[in-house]
């Protein structure tokens, strides 16, 4: 893809300083933090697994038994208690969803539970890799089958059964990537719901259980069509390590995964997020995973003309969390939106230098591109159109990750029909304008040039806005999205905890090591 | 056992339905109630006018999302023609002539009335057919005869006697006012009249033909939507086998 | 005297409806007669199924065309609201306040349950309001409180009393499996435990609301899309008003 | 607009001189030649009308029983009738209807009918100045508030009290062209049928009448909506100069009115279409009417992509055609068509380019763009997607006369809904995208480039070789649109005859000295 803006590299350069200085504080504060959801993903990477009766997952009774000693970790104890015990991880767990409460069981060989919780997590991260390795592997057999864009579809019923049919069908239909959209509200619990589940409001429960269902039915349809199928959940939220550990070890291939979302979005707190958000993607990261981030969220409360800036600046601050965590720009689809106010004289042209903007700023990224949300009505025919211009876009600018617009978004989550129409519109434009995007040129001191050029220039002076005010002070003022969040506000703060010097984690230790990071 | 079927959405029965329509009142609260009524009347139990809109100061433009617990029983449909006979392909048909007729067969073809839509004929005759599939002209073991468009039925008639056609292949495309029935019957009734119906395998194709209506109408066959040259040629040349075995 | 009207494609009365669904079915022409039977079952008297398409294996999707006879009395016909009585504008609001109430009017609103799309109630009641209509916050003479998102209906009503509300405001977006429903009537049941219903007037809106369905769930009033302030105010202002003088 | 495509202006030079010496023998052949419907077209100029209890018009009944005399014109024994009788041009229709024939009256003063006669032309070519005149006036009233393109909506319901409601909502939804289709077949009728009619297939009469109530119903919603409404009606045909007359005489804006669409694709006899068509293009070209020419029509039944050149050839035919009949660059709504297979990769590179090469070649020219017709299938969302894409070309590329698509195209005449859809999505998209075509240029050598290059060097080759056959041979042997049409088959052709010396046309000959022409 030839450059079609002429944006200065100089600013480039200068916005990816900033936002390096502006992580650089919030990372030496997440590296001396911990969470209740970072210890029970490193549990999980363990081992423990079930739910009590009461439908409590096993991490969250044993951490919430630890509770005075998790500044130390969570792993010492429970591979002390499987030393001491002399059980494997499945008798643990059932004995722990039976009562056992580990934080009882008396400390014994310290330098034997760190090795047995290192020689677990090592068999947890090989499967990881396998899982990478089996990815890489299909990808290879089926190169060249999958659209690009990627084409990315949406089921929501509810039931992780019905999502099955849903979601094979619109693979048959021509997608690439299968998300399943999590229920109402669940990135405000502080656990991850267990086994297979059929009851969800505008979405389904993420439980391991359901990936696993998910994933098989996938490999099946892609056996078939001969195309690899990228399977996507949502890690943001109160869980968002928990979610990637249990994406990585069923091979999921996307997860939905920002360094910001959760604190202006949901209001979590936001120590809490930045914390979270590290652990998760370092987990990404070594899985292979493509992490998605919610840029687009900013454009559906704000104009997404005048707040384009914003959108970029959140960019190049989750870009550089990202790298800080190990991940590769091939695995950071950062999120942007065609959300424009279709009354807009020339909306088009906005949209499209944008698109290209982020194409030229980020060219190995893979930028995951949403469709119009905001602005669709029950015009279902006019809905279509305006998806089709989206399409457009994003074809001709070369976007990695392509989220279909559905002609009833303002109306219900998506029918059959609805996805079959918006992948049989969106092939037939991305075939018929293939190459448009490499076929013309944009004219200099043009509409569009100058639209890049602005937001470019926008960008630069919020992130030194920024930059002289604090990453978390700035949230705090409500430089981002509009919304104020104090920093000792929002939901999960109580979960979160300094690191002690004795603080133990073999996963996070084996992870730094094998990214390389820090 | 009735396999009962109904409209899904995404689960399954939940008889999820998409209507538009217009009606000839001003735009407004009461039109969208009304609209509401109207589709409940079909007797969906539940009903939403997601959008309306303006036409003009006595129209309105609805688009609604209702829910059926209607069904159909899937069992006792009957298909408008047996999909399961695949149909033979070019040589295939060639051979079967060879085989089971010995001569050529002739069909004459012609756009009649005045529809001047000739598209459709063509490519089921024309040399060379529609969408890799060759038209009956090229078929080595056919003699085919393309009056082309806006032939009158009288003229198609003497054309077919005159040639001694085994078969009369009319297309009709215009439909407007059931212009397309008159003039289909209007041919049956003028080979009626003069005992020649039962000389000739009479078909009659275009894109509102269905198998059903034709039959009504006295033909022997319709074709419709996404018609090749090998299923016209297919039935022709089976339905002529039989007759000749008979 | 009825006054029937049925949909309209280009002639009077011609009865044309679009309609589009998808039957759990395999493609093919079985699966085309299903549908057009499906159709002709809601009781119209002619249907064209104008496209097919497979979505997989087991399903295919409709496109049909159908012919009514059946019409609605619009004479008869109900509007969800009296659309003749035109909203207030901000200031003939203020200004009704100050002659007819004589005090500030107190409105709380929120985004209940687990619904976190405040961009409704936002546009209702944020300063900057929504397509060139000020939000509540800007009246003069109105004190709106905007609790924002996912508030638990305990909390939202705890607030309406601490403030002494005149009027509750509820947005629901979320509509699916009826989650609003629930929420809807639980809020209200809330309200009749602690003897406060009649203390407030309560209000609820949203893009699937109608004032009928707000009505029977026990709500003063019901507004869906395309509301604004101006609407609200003018509605709790009357009302209030008529409340204070009887 | 700035050219995009570095097409040679050589090259165009040359085709548009091929143009001229393959016109000029044909030319010469029109000069030489009458035909009943010039001849009636005449009579109705003089006053000629009415029709008798059968339905036959009273110019039918003057040329038939003038059949002998005819090759020196109807129009002196038609004014020689009215002098002799000493009647009014309603009077003598009258008596003409009941029977009177006037070929049976004496030749009297040859001067004074003459005279009679350019009077009375000259009363009814007033007529249709002053038709002009308000056209004029009301455009320059109403400047600024038409669409850009103009949005060309049809209506056809056959009947024409059906039509005028269609038509108005139409309007209210912001077309600015109103064209009623005829009935189905009206071009194979040698004469043009009187009154308002209620009842035709597939569209609606022309009549005098019709056109009258169409008239006043679109001068009244224009009015309301301050915009001036063009009404647009089919002249092609057996009657081609009589309906052009009758147009000029209701203010129609536009006309359907191509040099050889009658022998292509109606079978008509070609001398006779030439003939006829200089003369209905002269009556066009003084009131003021825009033509549009039928290019769209190859594309119908031959490939969009590889039969391209011959849209072009014919463009240049017709735009030669109608400067010898005296029409401004201006009047010229040259045709052209979205018809491009969908599946095609790159088809809408292709048509781009395509566009863009009319609106190169022809500047000055309106250009009639129309939509996708035969691609269309039942799928109607697919199908407004598709007409998306023509809308997006149309306007990219500054397109003069925009026909609207239909969602239903393939299967029905337009809905008032259909008609509402499509107005209101392609006015969304236009102006969404104003400004593209002007902010993007077309890459050197690209795709586009390449493609219009190509055609142009085709339609040169092309023009050469229908020079070398000349154009009638040409016609003869399937060059154009891969129909045959012997010279003397075709409809039509007794109805033409050799001018004697004596011929006398004074609306002929006061159209050529208006419109400076021989
Ligand atoms: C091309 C076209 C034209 C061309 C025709 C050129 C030509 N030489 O054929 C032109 C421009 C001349 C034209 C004119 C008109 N057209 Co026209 N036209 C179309 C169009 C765009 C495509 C038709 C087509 O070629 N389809 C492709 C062929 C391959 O498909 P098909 O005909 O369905 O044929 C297949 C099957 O049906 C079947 N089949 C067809 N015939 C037969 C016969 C046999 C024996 C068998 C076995 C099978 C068979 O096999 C074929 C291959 O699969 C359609 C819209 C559309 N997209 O469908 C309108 C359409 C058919 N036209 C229409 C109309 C109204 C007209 C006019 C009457 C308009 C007017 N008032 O001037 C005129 C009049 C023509 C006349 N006198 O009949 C309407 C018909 C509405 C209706 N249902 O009544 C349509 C649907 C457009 C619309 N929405 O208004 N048209
Ligand atoms: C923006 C948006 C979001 C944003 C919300 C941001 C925010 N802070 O509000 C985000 C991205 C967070 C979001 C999330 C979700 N969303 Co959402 N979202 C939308 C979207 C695109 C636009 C809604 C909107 O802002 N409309 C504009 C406002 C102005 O219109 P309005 O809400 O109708 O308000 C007007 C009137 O209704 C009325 N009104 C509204 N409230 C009130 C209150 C009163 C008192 C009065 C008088 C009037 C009134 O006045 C307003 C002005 O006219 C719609 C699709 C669409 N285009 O409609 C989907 C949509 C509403 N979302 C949907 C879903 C399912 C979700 C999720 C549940 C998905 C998931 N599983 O994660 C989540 C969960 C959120 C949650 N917990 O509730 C579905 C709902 C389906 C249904 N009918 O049940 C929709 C329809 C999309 C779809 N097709 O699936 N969403
Ligand atoms: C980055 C990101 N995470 C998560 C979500 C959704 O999560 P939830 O609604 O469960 O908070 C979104 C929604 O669009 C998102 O953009
Ligand atoms: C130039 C021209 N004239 C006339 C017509 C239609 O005329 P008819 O179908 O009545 O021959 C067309 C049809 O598209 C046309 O392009």
């Amino acid at each position: 893809m030839k450059e079609k803006l002429g944006l200065s590299k100089e600013k480039i350069a200068e916005a990816r300083e900033r936002a390096i200085a502006i992580c650089a504080p919030v990372l030496d504060f997440i590296h001396e933090h911990t969470s209740v959801t970072v210890e029970r993903a490193t549990l999980r990477l363990l081992g423990a697994d079930g739910a009590d009766a009461d439908g409590v997952p096993v991490p969250n009774l044993v951490v919430d038994s630890l509770r005075q000693n998790l500044s130390e970790g969570a792993a010492l104890r429970y591979a002390n208690a499987l030393v001491v015990k002399g059980m494997t991880p499945q008798e643990l767990n059932s004995a722990i969803t039976a009562g056992l409460d580990i934080s009882k069981i008396p400390l014994g060989d310290k330098t034997a539970a760190r090795a047995k919780a290192g020689q677990l997590a090592q068999a947890y991260l090989d499967r990881i890799r396998n899982n990478r390795g089996h990815r890489e592997k299909k990808l290879a057999e089926f190169a060249g089958k999958n659209n690009s864009p990627l084409l990315y579809l949406i089921v929501a019923t509810g039931n992780i059964f019905e999502d099955v049919k849903q979601a094979q069908a619109a693979v048959l239909n021509g997608a690439d990537v299968i998300a399943v959209i999590r229920t109402t509200a669940q990135s405000l619990l502080d656990y991850v719901p267990y086994g297979a589940t059929t009851e969800g409001f505008g979405g389904t429960y993420a439980t391991q259980e359901n990936f696993r269902i998910m994933r098989q039915a996938l490999d099946e349809v892609g056996e078939r069509e001969k195309r690899y199928i990228y399977l996507t959940n949502y890690a943001s939220g109160l869980c968002m390590p928990e979610i990637a550990a249990m994406g990585a070890l069923e091979r999921l291939d996307m997860m939905l995964n920002d360094s910001m979302y959760g604190i202006l979005f949901r209001d979590i707190n936001m120590y809490r997020t930045f914390v979270d958000q590290k652990f998760s993607r370092m987990i990404n990261a070594y899985a292979g995973i493509i992490i998605n981030t919610g840029e687009d969220n900013y454009l559906t409360t704000s104009d997404a003309y005048e707040k384009a800036y914003t959108v970029l600046a959140s960019q190049f601050l989750n870009e550089r969390f990202a790298y800080a965590a190990g991940l590769q720009a091939w695995q950071m689809g950062l999120g942007h939106a065609f959300e424009m106010d279709p009354s807009i004289p020339n909306g088009f042209l906005y949209e499209f230098a944008q698109a290209q903007m982020a194409r030229e700023i980020f060219p190995e990224h893979p930028l995951k591109y949403m469709p119009p949300t905001k602005h669709m009505s029950g015009d279902i025919f006019k809905g279509i159109v305006m998806d089709n211009m989206f399409n457009f876009v994003s074809k001709a600018t070369g976007q990695g990750i392509h989220l279909l617009g559905m002609l009833t978004e303002a109306i219900h989550t998506p029918f059959m029909m609805d996805r079959y129409l918006a992948v049989d519109t969106a092939r037939y434009v991305m075939n018929n304008m293939a190459s448009f995007g490499d076929d013309i040129e944009f004219k200099k001191d043009g509409i569009m040039v100058r639209h890049a050029h602005e937001v470019l220039d926008k960008t630069l002076e919020f992130l030194r806005e920024v930059e002289k005010t604090g990453l978390m002070d700035a949230i705090e003022q409500g430089l981002f999205a509009e919304v104020k969040r104090p920093k000792d506000g929002g939901k999960g703060l109580e979960g979160l905890l300094a690191k002690s010097p004795e603080y133990f984690n073999p996963v996070e230790s084996l992870l730094e090591e094998e990214l390389g990071i820090l | 056992m009735a396999h009962i079927v109904r409209p899904y959405g995404d689960t399954l029965d939940d008889g999820k339905v998409q209507l538009s329509f217009t009606l000839p009142v001003p735009h407004g609260l009461k039109a969208q109630e009304a609209a509401r009524i109207m589709v409940l009347g079909w007797g969906f139990s539940d009903c939403e006018i997601v959008h309306s809109a303006r036409i003009s100061d006595n129209f309105t433009f609805f688009v609604a999302y209702a829910k059926t617990e209607r069904g159909v029983d899937y069992d006792a449909v009957e298909a408008d023609r047996n999909e399961e006979e695949k149909s033979m392909s070019m040589d295939e048909v060639n051979e079967f002539i060879r085989a089971r007729i010995g001569r050529k067969v002739v069909v004459v073809g012609a756009c009649t009335g005045f529809d001047a839509h000739t598209v459709g004929i063509d490519a089921i005759m024309n040399m060379k057919g529609y969408n890799h599939h060759y038209g009956l002209e090229r078929y080595s073991m056919m003699e085919a005869h393309n009056l082309g468009a806006q032939v009158p039925n009288e003229r198609l008639l003497e054309y077919a006697v005159k040639v001694n056609a085994d078969a009369i292949l009319v297309s009709q495309v215009v439909t407007q006012k059931d212009t397309h029935i008159h003039n289909l019957t209007n041919l049956i009734e003028l080979l009626e009249a003069e005992g020649l119906r039962s000389k000739f395998i009479c078909i009659v194709g275009g894109p509102r033909i269905s198998n059903k209506l034709a039959v009504q109408l006295g033909y022997d066959a319709g074709f419709g939507r996404g018609t090749y040259a090998d299923d016209v040629a297919t039935f022709i040349v089976k339905k002529l086998a039989e007759r000749m075995e008979r």
